[in-house]
């Protein structure tokens, strides 16, 4: 039963006040990408045991969605961050090396 | 004859406390950007509130305005006052990209009062309700039970809870349930009046 | 004989009685007394059957460890099976009732099974039963189901109420005995929020029986002390008959509150399940004594020593007047030195090592008490009650030396910490070879969502058996507890606790060492489950050589007490077998809860009327008082028809159908989702939202839109106002309205945040009613107010005004075929212009209809809906919609999608509509048309039925279909199968039965 | 292998059950196969058996990290039945189903396939049609299953409650011959036959490397060492994405927990599967007494074998509310297992994008009932180098074209 801290309204709070969005920072792609490009957006995930980066919704909150970075494994969470961004930051990549220094970003 | 009716018709429960329908409330929800100072002075100046910070309220639910989301806030007002009160929010924010919406029938308010209210919370709440942790001033969005609520204090020992006008039976049913005599846990110590 | 003894018992009132029933027969013990206690006072030592062999059985512990006194407790809508006796705190009236037997748990028939033991070794049934095939089903199946199974099922809904609480914490502590209590002290006073959890009903936990000394003075008196000090503060909670369940992920714990088991006549809820967000665990849970493994050591009488101490001095009552002690250590001495006390024989103590030299022993020896070194039971003799121990050398193989009469059994085999609550979550076990059990690892604990360990163990829980030791590592771990969550804690000397030292334990696994399979096959490891030394020896044999193998195998620890005695017996009867060692096998994974919980608890309050959350319209009531035949549609309740006296149901819809084709009609629509979406880029963003152009849309008109997945599937329809330059109302399905709005609100958050829009569904601000007929517009009217003409607000139009003096949105739209409005108002007026729209309707033959009425007659006019014609697989294309897809637009949610091979395929399925050769006839719903035989030789499927009614207004049946290519197919007759041997034909006709050229909406 | 029947064991009994041997051989890894299966899970397992029986394939080693059984089969609620709605489900799930009748014999171990009967519950009037809709697609199938009236529900199984407040039971899929089986014997069974027909079961050896080559796979690298092969066949469910990455390609699939409980046991009380999906509930009463229960999957991606406690408060509640005496009863146990979740929740089996590397995954919360039929499937893949008519259509190329294979459709999960 993970606790999460929303950052956008700063509540921590159980799982149940969230709702899981599946991966994040996927680059959609729309009309005109090959058929290979769109089921890689649409279907292939990294799924890694270990850090991952994931969408969230405080959906009983504030409503807002946001990234958190997460072991599949140890489900040890790294950070929050707000969902508009499209890489992860700085702070947060950090934050994951301090604990797992062999830890590197996918691709 | 056709007079606007309240989903739970002023339904009352008294157990370990009481739980009471609020009546018509009149509530509007305003979208926009809280730091935007423009907006926050248009809405001060409509609503004589000030934005609250992050997560609080000031007033309560015959006058108030609370903080919803980071662009989202809830006034709430007389009833009959909500549609003018919209309007001349919409007026004093001009240009501002913002929502008005005025949700007074689509939410209901019930009032809770006793010893145990915080305790009454608790069983459906995930959340931290310890006085320290949860004082007046501050508004939770959560779950109670299976659906989505708010709820703030008004005092020691008397909340307010808002939640979606079709579940009104449900919550009320659910309140009552927790609340039934006999039932207080004894773990949050008796508030002082 | 078991007896209430004159001396002892401090945990009852002597003064009192109290009477209850076992197995009908009325019985008395005193206030305080467990169920086990007060049975064995009352002479009552058999008191259950095992699950296997249905031997007899009597408690061998006096805890929540319990395998073998499970009892039938309580009556009727309070009954419930498998409980354990040695927990189940006494109250007058309380009816209990042994399990397993039959006809009686004296003569049990089922006993046969352990005459023929041999027969049934572990797994013997994946060995058998085979043939013939079906006898498993209806032989041999049967018969095992009925043998095994333990208590009798509950016949009636619970009568009782559970609730659930949320608590917060700094420190938990879970266990109230001595290591519990100075933990919740150490992390109390250095300022925590601190929660103490004790499962029974008193704290003090082994102190109650084992006085030790504290500081110079008896525990009795650091024990009040503690929890007056613990009770005066207001930073620390105190909860006894409260169980640490389970330990989850992040800090999340739960905690089992019984609150009326123990009372006759409670009010309140029954059980409180707890579930508490900490962020420091301390589990001083404490140890459990293993029993040893020697032939008969199940036989009623034969006691863990322990548990024979604590029936003695907290209730005053022993299984038998002559007890014999059998130990590997020196703390079961305490046993045989207090039944001496209490002036019960003790013929010998049977101490299976080379020396006893300690002071306890000596002690013991000072009493009088034989002492036998080096010499263990060769085996108990006895059915239902202890007669006889046969002593043999521990180092043999079993000779009998001695046959000593005597009526009970005190074993020890040494203790095991208890570390349920510490591995729930993965914490780490070391196995102590100089203690003889596995204990938690302090350097691997489980880590929380810090990746810090987030249970810290204390006192006998950590391995510290020793009063002095379990005393520091307690103050140490609530010390760090509060250290760890931001507290300053004392640095000042703990408490000193002492107690007689004790000489170390030795290992016995198997007593006599070198036991033959005669007595191997008599000694239990798992009591319940009568799982024998010789079951794990065969499963290892076999290669089951995996713990967890052997354990599924023999099923060694899955029974209701999940082997807390029996694991590491078992776990070393493995080893030796395999010739490797205890820590190279492991042990199995501990799950939650730590003892069964109840269902109820689990389910809290959730049940009858807020099982769950039901919505309902603001026009409710009225359908309530009108016979409403109720559908449940996501979470909304709404009216399917309204049922008249006499009618049939089909006969209600198809009146309400021909009144409102003929008349005017009443929906109650407020169930619609309806989506306020506004700012600069609103038309934009809908763009992207639809498949269809949304941003032509004029001000005042109102579009039919379409709402795809990225995957290209159809999910969601809806009627979208533009309400004004930058804002619209988005309608959706009344199911599809929370989801419609999260998925707008998803895509503005998280792709397209640069977009200046907001959204606000403000579907139960307004409550909806369909007027729909010829008569609407007359009805409108009536009520006075806004310009409903066809000139002021023609079809597919919008306008905003008053109705009847209430405020009003009127759509003109339709979903039926007729003239139609769709007017919204404040949901509190919903239910005053619902019933104006009645009182003035009525010389009109205004009547309302039912969702039922809503589907037959969209499907007279080949509307699609939403879960019908589409099921998350089928394209807007696919339903003839193509014309709502824009080509135009770059992008919309959905556009790559069906560019894929399979989307464009010609044969898709496609909507069509079907004509039986027989009117009357109406295809069954969901049925099939076949063609040919596919690849695995079936006949093949070509499509299937998505709606079928009969319809009163064309007088005929009516279907729509999804075809193979069946676009390309009208005119075709397809065959149905729609059982065995009888087909329907239809012909595929064009889905808009009624009104093909829309002259009556556009009027 | 010494055959078991009732006759061997009375033998046994008078020599103190001295003369059994090993169910299987616990043999050191060879240095090359002709097959290699990651796995020891009962797909794994099911494909070596009939790689060998079928296709008198026997150099093949099947290769598992833990103890065999030890993931998903072995954590399941043991649900066993066919009535899909797609064809190609249909197909396979039959063939399964088919297997299971006659496996106890065919392995000469007894899996203890009860076909006690699958309670498909309708709860909603969408619900009852998809039902319906089910029915007919079976029956075209030649599978048998039908629907039933809450009357006759309600004579079935005693202690359900058909007029419930909130959603009463209007109807039930009612597949006869559905049932259960047990789980661990399913694993141990194929296990004894295969290792009997010279498979290698290598128990404790996690693969952590995949070798290729320019032309495809070459071998693995596993604890105990590296093995090499041309054919390497990945069937570790919720790891599978783990192999694939080893393997160097990525999957649609993603791995979540799913959690089950038991009840402590009770005298039979209830005969059949009953599944109220409408309330996520799943029950059955096992030959020991206890209840079986199916609880929800989480949400997020997952590899703890641990799930949310908030799943089984849901599944215990719609269970109270359809069998009100659940109420009365105690949670004995809960567990999770790793389930692997696909893009369109049916399975995938096929080649991969690497030559040499086959696929079988994706039976996310359903796949136990699969087991003999994909195990069948798979072999014949194995053996040609392509997969055959059953298992074709769950190649991995749907997911580009876009032809889902969606089960959702009439059923909210897939037990
Ligand atoms: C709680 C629960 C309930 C379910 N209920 C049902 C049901 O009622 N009916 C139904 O039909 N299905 C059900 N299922 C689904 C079913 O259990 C699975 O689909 C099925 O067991 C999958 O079998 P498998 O052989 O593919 O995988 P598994 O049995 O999981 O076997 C995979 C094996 O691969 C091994 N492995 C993983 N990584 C490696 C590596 N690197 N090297 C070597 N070996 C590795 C694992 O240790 C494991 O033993 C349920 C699943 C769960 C979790
Ligand atoms: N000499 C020995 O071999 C030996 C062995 C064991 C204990 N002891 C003695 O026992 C004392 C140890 O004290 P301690 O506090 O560590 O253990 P304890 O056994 O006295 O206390 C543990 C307490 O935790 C409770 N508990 C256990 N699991 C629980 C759960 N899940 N939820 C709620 N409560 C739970 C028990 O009911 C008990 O009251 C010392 O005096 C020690 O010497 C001695
Ligand atoms: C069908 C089925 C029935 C089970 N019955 C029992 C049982 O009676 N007692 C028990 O302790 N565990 C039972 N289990 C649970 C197992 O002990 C174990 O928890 C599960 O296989 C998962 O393994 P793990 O807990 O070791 O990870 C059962 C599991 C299954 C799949
Ligand atoms: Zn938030």
């Amino acid at each position: 039963m993970l606790r999460l801290t929303c950052p956008v309204c700063g509540a921590t709070g159980e799982e149940t006040e969230f709702h899981a969005g599946g991966e994040a920072h996927l680059k959609r792609f729309g009309p005109g990408s090959t058929d290979e490009d769109f089921r890689d957006y649409l279907f292939q995930r990294q799924n890694p045991r270990g850090v991952h980066f994931e969408r969230w919704r405080h959906q009983y909150g504030c409503g807002k969605w946001f990234h958190v970075a997460r072991c599949t494994q140890t489900l040890e969470v790294f950070g929050s961050y707000t969902a508009q961004t499209s890489t992860v930051p700085d702070h947060i990549q950090s934050a994951i090396k301090a604990r797992r220094p062999d830890w590197e970003p996918a691709q | 004859m056709f007079e606007p009716r309240t989903a739970l018709q002023g339904a009352h429960f008294s157990g370990d406390i009481t739980v009471t329908d609020a009546g018509l409330v009149g509530m509007i929800a305003i979208r926009g950007s809280l730091t935007d100072p423009a907006l926050c002075a248009a809405v001060a100046e409509v609503t004589g509130h000030p934005v609250p910070a992050t997560r609080k309220m000031s007033g309560d639910a015959t006058d108030g305005l609370a903080w919803m989301s980071a662009d989202e806030l809830m006034l709430f007002c007389a009833y009959g006052d909500a549609p003018t009160v919209a309007a001349r929010l919409v007026d004093a924010l001009g240009d501002v990209h913002s929502m008005v919406s005025v949700l007074s029938d689509a939410r209901a308010v019930i009032r809770l009062h006793g010893d145990v209210v915080r305790e009454v919370l608790a069983k459906g709440a995930p959340v931290d309700l310890a006085p320290d942790q949860f004082a007046q001033g501050d508004i939770r969005r959560s779950r109670l039970g299976q659906v989505a609520v708010a709820f703030w204090m008004t005092g020691a020992d008397s909340a307010e809870l808002v939640c979606f006008r079709s579940v009104a039976g449900f919550v009320f049913e659910w309140l009552s349930t927790a609340s039934q005599s006999g039932s207080a846990v004894g773990y949050f110590a008796t508030p002082r009046r | 004989m078991s007896t209430r003894i004159q001396s002892g018992g401090r945990l009852i009132d002597r003064s009192r009685k109290i009477g209850f029933t076992f197995n009908g027969q009325r019985l008395t013990g005193h206030p305080g007394d467990t169920l086990a206690s007060a049975l064995l006072g009352s002479g009552q030592v058999l008191m259950g059957r095992s699950f296997k062999y249905h031997r007899p059985r009597g408690p061998v512990g006096a805890g929540s460890e319990e395998p073998n006194a499970l009892m039938g407790l309580g009556q009727g809508a309070h009954f419930e099976p498998n409980q354990r006796a040695t927990v189940a705190e006494l109250h007058d009236g309380l009816a209990a009732t042994s399990q397993n037997h039959w006809p009686s748990l004296d003569m049990d028939v089922g006993a046969l099974n352990a005459a023929m033991s041999r027969f049934f070794p572990a797994g013997f049934y994946y060995k058998t039963f085979m043939a013939p095939r079906s006898a498993w089903k209806h032989v041999f199946e049967p018969v095992i189901r009925k043998a095994a199974g333990l208590g009798k099922a509950p016949t009636q809904p619970d009568a009782d109420r559970y609730e659930y609480f949320y608590a917060y914490v700094d420190v938990l502590v879970v266990g109230g005995g001595m290591a519990g209590l100075q933990a919740a002290l150490e992390a109390g006073r250095a300022g925590a929020r601190v929660l103490l959890l004790e499962q029974t009903a008193h704290l003090g936990g082994r102190l109650l029986s084992d006085e030790v000394e504290i500081d110079g003075q008896p525990s009795d008196i650091w024990l009040a002390a503690a929890v007056a000090e613990l009770q005066g503060m207001d930073n620390v909670t105190i909860r006894t008959r409260m169980m640490g369940a389970g330990v989850y992920d992040h800090g999340y714990v739960t905690g089992y509150e019984r609150l009326t088991d123990h009372l006759e006549n409670a009010t309140g809820p029954r059980h409180r399940l707890w579930r508490i967000r900490t962020d420091r665990i301390v589990t001083a849970t404490g140890a459990i004594e293993r029993p040893l493994s020697f032939a008969g050591n199940d036989v009623p009488g034969v006691m863990l020593a322990a548990a024979l101490r604590d029936y003695v001095t907290l209730y005053g009552v022993t299984p038998g007047d002559r007890t014999v002690v059998v130990t590997n250590n020196d703390d079961a001495y305490r046993t045989a030195i207090a039944l001496k006390l209490a002036g019960l024989e003790v013929p010998v103590i049977l101490d299976a090592r080379d020396a006893a030299i300690g002071p306890l022993p000596r002690q013991a020896r000072d009493l009088g008490i034989r002492v036998e070194v080096g010499k263990g039971v060769a085996s108990v003799k006895g059915g239902k009650k202890v007669e006889a121990v046969e002593i043999c050398s521990q180092a043999g193989e079993g000779t009998v030396l001695e046959t000593i009469p005597c009526d009970a059994v005190a074993m020890s085999g040494g203790w095991s910490p208890v570390v349920h609550l510490w591995s729930h979550c993965g914490g780490k076990l070391v196995w102590d070879v100089d203690q003889a059990h596995f204990r938690p690892d302090a350097s691997r604990p489980p880590t929380d969502h810090n990746g810090a360990g987030y249970v810290i163990t204390a006192g006998s829980a950590s391995g510290a058996l020793l009063s002095g030791d379990a005393m520091q590592d307690a103050a140490a771990a609530g010390r760090r507890a509060a250290a760890e969550v931001g507290f300053i804690p004392s640095e000042g000397d703990a408490p000193t606790a002492m107690a007689e030292p004790e000489e170390p334990v030795q290992p016995v696994w198997m007593m006599p060492a070198g036991a033959s399979y005669k007595l191997r096959s008599k000694a239990f490891l798992d009591f319940q489950n009568d799982v024998k030394v010789s079951d794990v020896q065969l499963a290892a044999q076999e290669g089951f050589e995996s713990v967890e193998h052997a354990k599924r195998y023999t099923t060694l620890g899955m029974a209701t007490d999940q082997g807390k005695l029996s694991n590491i017996n078992g776990l070393a009867v493995l080893a030796d077998s395999l010739g490797t060692t205890i820590p190279q096998v492991g042990t199995t994974t501990f799950r939650p809860p730590y003892t069964p919980i109840s269902m109820g608890a689990i389910a809290g309050e959730a049940r009858g009327a807020i099982f769950k959350p039901t919505r309902k319209s603001p026009i409710d009531g009225w359908h309530d008082e009108n016979d409403a035949v109720w559908e449940p549609v996501a979470d909304w309740r709404r009216p399917y028809t309204y049922r008249r006296a006499g009618e049939t149901t089909e006969q209600a819809v198809h009146r309400e159908i021909r009144n409102t084709r003929t008349n005017v009609g009443l929906l109650d629509a407020s169930t619609l989702g309806k989506i306020l979406v506004k700012g600069p880029d609103a038309a934009k963003f809908l763009d992207l939202i639809y498949t269809n152009m949304m941003s032509s849309l004029k001000p005042g008109r109102c579009r039919y839109g379409l709402m795809c997945t990225e995957n290209g599937f159809l999910f969601d329809d809806g009627v979208v106002v533009r309400l004004s330059e930058d804002s619209f109302l988005c309608h959706t399905t009344s199911g599809g309205s929370d989801g419609v709005h999260a998925w707008m609100e998803e895509w503005l958050q998280t792709e397209w945040w640069d977009l200046e829009v907001f959204t606000s569904n403000v579907t139960e601000q307004f409550a909806q009613v369909a007027v729909v007929g010829p008569k609407a517009r007359q009805l409108l009217e009536s009520l006075g107010g806004m310009d409903v003409s066809k000139e002021a607000l023609s079809f597919m139009g919008y306008a905003e005004g008053e109705l009847g003096g209430i405020p009003a949105r009127v759509f003109r739209i339709s979903f039926s075929g007729e003239l139609s409005y769709e007017i919204g108002v404040p949901a509190s007026y919903g239910r005053a212009f619902w019933d104006m729209l009645l009182e003035k309707g009525a010389a009109l033959g205004v009547m309302p209809y039912g969702t039922e009425a809503l589907h037959v007659m969209r499907a007279e006019k080949g509307f699609i809906m939403i879960g019908d014609e589409t099921d998350g697989t089928v394209t807007p294309h696919d339903l003839a919609l193509g014309w709502a897809v824009s080509k135009k637009k770059e992008d919309f949610i959905g556009k790559r999608a069906l560019q894929r091979p399979d989307m464009i395929r010609a044969d898709r399925k496609q909507l069509v509509g079907l004509a039986t050769e027989d009117p009357a006839t109406v295809l069954p719903d969901g049925a099939h048309a076949v063609a040919g035989v596919n690849e695995y030789g079936d006949p093949k499927t070509i499509g299937h039925v998505t709606s079928t009614y009969f319809s009163p207004t064309m007088e005929r049946s009516i279907a729509m279909a999804l075809i193979d290519g069946g676009a390309g197919r009208m005119g075709e007759v397809l065959e149905f199968p729609v059982g065995k041997d009888s087909v329907i034909r239809a012909t595929v006709v064009d889905p808009v039965f009624y009104d093909k050229a829309g002259e009556r909406q556009d009027v | 292998m010494k055959r078991y029947s009732a006759f061997a064991i009375a033998r046994e009994a008078f020599r103190h059950h001295t003369g059994w041997e090993r169910a299987w051989r616990s043999p050191q890894p060879k240095a090359e196969y002709d097959v290699v299966i990651v796995g020891a899970g009962g797909h794994g397992l099911a494909t070596a058996y009939y790689l060998a029986k079928n296709h008198g394939i026997t150099n093949v080693a099947v290769v598992e990290k833990g103890w065999l059984g030890g993931g998903n089969t072995g954590r399941n609620t043991t649900i066993i039945r066919s009535n899909y709605l797609q064809p190609s489900s249909m197909a396979i799930f039959e063939k399964s189903r088919g297997l299971y009748e006659d496996l106890s014999q065919d392995l000469n171990y007894n899996i203890m396939f009860s076909p006690r009967g699958v309670m498909m519950l309708a709860q909603t009037e969408h619900e009852l049609r998809a039902w319906k809709r089910t029915a007919h697609a079976n029956r075209i199938a030649g599978i048998e299953s039908e629907m039933v009236t809450p009357q006759q529900i309600q004579e079935m199984i005693p202690i359900i409650q058909t007029a419930g407040p909130r959603y009463p039971v209007l109807g039930g899929l009612w597949q006869a011959r559905g049932g259960s089986a047990r789980h661990d014997a399913v694993a141990w069974g194929y296990a004894r036959a295969a290792s009997n027909m010279g498979v290698d079961i290598i128990q404790q050896c996690e693969v952590i490397g995949v070798d290729r080559d320019a032309s495809g796979v070459t071998g693995i690298q596993t604890t105990k060492g590296a093995i090499r092969t041309k054919k390497l066949c990945i069937v570790v469910a919720g790891n599978s994405g783990v192999l694939a990455d080893m393997a160097g390609f990525k999957l649609p699939v993603e791995s979540v927990a799913l959690q089950a409980l038991v009840s402590e046991p009770i005298k039979p009380a209830l005969d059949c599967v009953v599944m109220a999906n409408t309330v996520h509930g799943y029950m059955s009463q096992s030959d020991k007494g206890e209840m079986v229960i199916g609880g929800g999957a989480d949400s997020f991606n997952n590899y703890t074998q641990r799930g949310s406690f908030h799943h089984l408060e849901e599944t215990v509640r719609a269970l109270i509310e359809t069998f009100p005496m659940v109420s009365r009863l105690k949670m004995l146990r809960h567990w999770g297992g790793i389930v692997d979740m696909t893009g369109d929740r049916s399975p995938i089996i096929g080649t991969t994008p690497v030559p040499g590397v086959f696929i079988n995954c994706g039976w996310g919360t359903g796949g136990f009932k699969a087991i003999p039929g994909s195990g069948w499937a798979t072999a014949e893949m194995l053996a040609d180098g392509a997969p055959r008519a059953l298992a074709a259509p769950f190649a991995l190329d749907r997911f580009t074209q876009g032809r889902m294979i969606d089960e959702s459709v009439a059923a909210a999960v897939a037990h």
